[in-house]
């Protein structure tokens, strides 16, 4: 193999990563399948009168995203905590927040994006009309980072403790409340016809503060994790 | 400024010191707490819509705001924890949760008491009442993770973490409940907007803040003595502690 | 007195503020002490037994 | 190279682990933590490699505590702890790839590496198939793929078979004969012929 440049080096961190995601492919389907089932769970509920679920069909795609995002948290770093490449981050010679970022672009990459794709199907089913789609996923890609990124740093917290899944939840979802109420707004927003500009802001600026705040946020509570 | 701080931080000082503390702030407290009680149930003239039922204002608004100053107050001691790795800003922080909480609760009960004569419901998603209960989650949070790590001293750190993000959190929170509560209900008459508060009114509102105030430091002392006690049970400064008591 | 009692017709509302608030603040100071002397009481046994056993060995 | 530990004191809990605990390793050296488990051996070489700070005292490493120099130090240390740091997706040669670029170390042949430490052919089979053994070898060989002057090894023998202690202990005599350093722990006895050991007890 050729001298490995240092951008090589962040190169081949990507491609191990993302080889990593590839070979747990089947696992990426445990969030969109429990997306489609909380969606199911509402109109079956709910009764299936066209008129009623498209108002409320903002409400249960936010909610079934941000709740299938909020299961696929437990575990970002739960395999390197386990068998101990936790320390090795740490102890690399790049940069944590480096590390923590190609990592999170990787979760990103594999169980969020497809909950996205997949939004307008869920979304026409509800019966959404398609340009209010278009603002569905554009607020859908603006705050997704944000709860990944937030929820990320909780579940850094609790990786000490064995069994973390309620208590998890407990702890992200009073911060998942302003992502939720801007996203649906903003859908519902173009829903009622008027412009979606200023909740999609809001979710822009929130994505940007947590992009900025949330690494350093992750990286200390990395080293809490490692020196049990 | 470090020697100092390490000093003044070190548990045996602040046991002592919160000790001979807590009497006076007792005594400072009762005074105001009575001034607050007579001030708002007899002086104070009834309010010419609410009637007598406006004078719960007088436990709901202080207690909100406690809810909210005690947890600032937590974010500053995580932050010093943090930096400083201060082991009484520690239990400061986790000394306070508790007290936090218990004033988030008794501002939304008794905001719902007080909101049920004004819109017949004991609940209307109110802003304030509903940032109040998320605040209240965020406090259940705090309490939760600590419980759940057994090992005090990553606790605490977690902790101080998770309060930080919390108090970046919590303007949004509040503002994302004030668009979401004006988006759909318009602006009603909210808890938010305090009616413009006759002198004799407001007085006893503020003594009864102060009041509540120091209540908190009895509290906090309190709860972080008896944390330091639980932390350091074979440390040398509690065994003259405790044999001064055994002499009493 | 009576009428000072009856509140204006919200007797119940504010009486159960007060009550409350009365409940809430009585209990966030006796809890904590009774917890600081249980825990007085416990490190007072620790010392003891790390005493016992230092003069054994 | 010269690492000293001063005055390093650790709670847990009430218990305190150690107090006051001093020690100095020069190059060419090996220091032996012994004592029985839960004695603290792991938390006072998670203290010495930076991962956790110490309730008092501090690490010293050439004449620099390692919390202003943390970069550097952790470039010229290798961590091996009693969990291999191994990724069971990948297979043993991306493993040593990533551990590779992990540390931006020079690229070496990695079957050599793997022969070295006795995983001859197995370059292409994903570590999930390994046995513990075999896992833990494949752990060792960061040692050859970092060129670091301090090894730091917690239990190190763990899950090991004769060959396999065989092949550490050659490691270790080759690592100290060009002036290493290594920091290691383990809870049976060691005999490191013709080496200076000093031993740490808790």
């Amino acid at each position: 193999m050729n001298k490995m440049t240092p951008f090589h080096d962040v190169y081949s961190l990507i491609s191990s990563e993302f080889l990593v995601a590839f070979r747990h492919r089947y696992e990426a389907l445990n969030p969109l399948l429990f997306f489609v089932l909380v969606c199911l769970l509402f109109p079956l509920g709910i009764g299936p009168s066209p008129q009623l679920l498209n108002t409320i069909a903002p409400g249960i795609i936010w909610a079934a995203a941000l709740l299938a995002i909020l299961m696929s948290l437990s575990n970002v770093f739960r395999t390197e905590y386990d068998d101990g490449r936790l320390e090795l981050m740490v102890l690399a010679n790049h940069s944590l927040v480096l590390l923590t970022t190609i990592k999170l672009l990787a979760h990103w990459c594999l169980n969020v994006l497809p909950l996205i794709l997949l939004s307008p199907i869920i979304a026409s089913a509800l019966g959404m009309s398609f340009d209010v789609q278009i603002t569905l996923i554009l607020s859908l890609l603006l705050g997704t980072p944000v709860l990944l990124l937030v929820g990320t740093t909780v579940s850094t917290l609790t990786l000490v403790i064995p069994q973390n899944g309620m208590l998890l939840a407990l702890l992200v979802l009073p911060l998942y409340v302003p992502v939720l109420i801007f996203g649906t707004s903003a859908v519902n927003a173009t829903a009622a016809g008027m412009s979606a500009a200023g909740p999609l802001y809001v979710l822009a600026a929130l994505c940007v503060l947590s992009l900025t705040l949330s690494p350093f946020a992750i990286v200390s509570a990395i080293k809490i994790g490692v020196s049990q | 400024m470090m020697k100092w701080l390490h000093t003044m931080a070190s548990s045996a000082w602040f046991y002592r010191f919160s000790g001979k503390m807590i009497p006076w702030l007792m005594g400072i407290f009762g005074v105001l707490f009575l001034v607050g009680l007579y001030g708002g149930l007899v002086a104070a003239p009834a309010d010419y819509q609410q009637g007598d039922a406006f004078r719960i204002i007088y436990i709901h608004v202080p207690a909100a705001w406690m809810s909210l100053f005690i947890y600032i107050v937590m974010a500053v001691y995580g932050f010093i924890a943090l930096v400083w790795r201060i082991k009484l800003a520690e239990v400061l922080l986790i000394s306070s949760a508790p007290i936090g909480a218990a004033f988030t609760f008794l501002a939304l009960v008794t905001g719902s008491l007080w909101g049920k004569p004004m819109w017949g419901t004991w609940w209307s998603w109110d802003a304030r009442l509903t940032s109040e209960l998320l605040l209240l989650f965020l406090y259940w949070g705090v309490i939760g993770l600590y419980a759940a790590i057994e090992d005090k001293r990553t606790a605490s750190r977690a902790v101080s973490i998770l309060t930080l993000i919390g108090v970046v959190n919590i303007p949004i929170i509040h503002y994302s409940v004030e668009w979401w509560n004006t988006l759909h209900q318009g602006s009603s008459v909210t808890l938010t907007d305090k009616p413009s508060m006759a002198t004799e009114m407001l007085i006893p509102l503020l003594v009864m803040a102060t009041a509540f105030k120091v209540y908190y430091a009895i509290s906090l002392l309190i709860r972080t003595r008896a944390e330091l006690v639980e932390r350091e049970p074979n440390s040398k400064w509690l065994k003259q502690v405790i044999e001064e008591n055994n002499h009493e | 007195m009576s009428e000072f009692l009856y509140m204006g017709g919200y007797a119940f509302h504010v009486w159960t503020s007060y009550a409350l608030a009365f409940v809430v603040l009585l209990i966030n100071i006796l809890g904590p002490s009774l917890r600081h002397k249980k825990k007085l009481q416990r490190a007072c046994d620790i010392q003891q037994l790390n005493e016992i056993q230092s003069n054994d060995t | 190279m010269i690492l000293q530990a001063k005055n390093i004191t650790c709670l847990r809990g009430h218990r305190q682990l150690f107090t006051d605990l001093s020690f100095t390793v020069n190059s060419g050296e090996v220091l032996l933590v012994e004592g029985e488990n839960g004695s603290g051996k792991s938390t006072l070489l998670r203290i010495v490699s930076g991962l956790r700070r110490p309730d008092a005292g501090e690490v010293v490493w050439n004449e620099q505590a390692i919390t202003a120099i943390a970069a550097d130090y952790s470039q010229q240390m290798v961590w091996v702890s009693h969990r291999n740091g191994i990724n069971d997706s990948l297979t043993a040669k991306e493993n040593i790839q990533l551990s590779i670029s992990l540390s931006k170390s020079a690229v070496l042949n990695i079957n050599q590496i793997l022969e070295r430490v006795g995983l001859k052919g197995y370059a292409n089979t994903p570590v999930r198939q390994f046995s513990a053994g075999m896992k833990r070898r494949l752990a060792l060989s960061r040692l050859l793929t970092q060129q670091a002057s301090l090894w730091i090894l917690d239990e190190p023998q763990g899950a090991l078979d004769k060959a396999g202690i065989e092949l550490l202990d050659n490691l270790i005599t080759e690592h100290v004969a060009n002036n290493g350093m290594v920091i290691m722990s383990s809870h049976h006895d060691v005999q490191f012929n013709n080496l200076t050991v000093k031993t740490c007890r808790l």
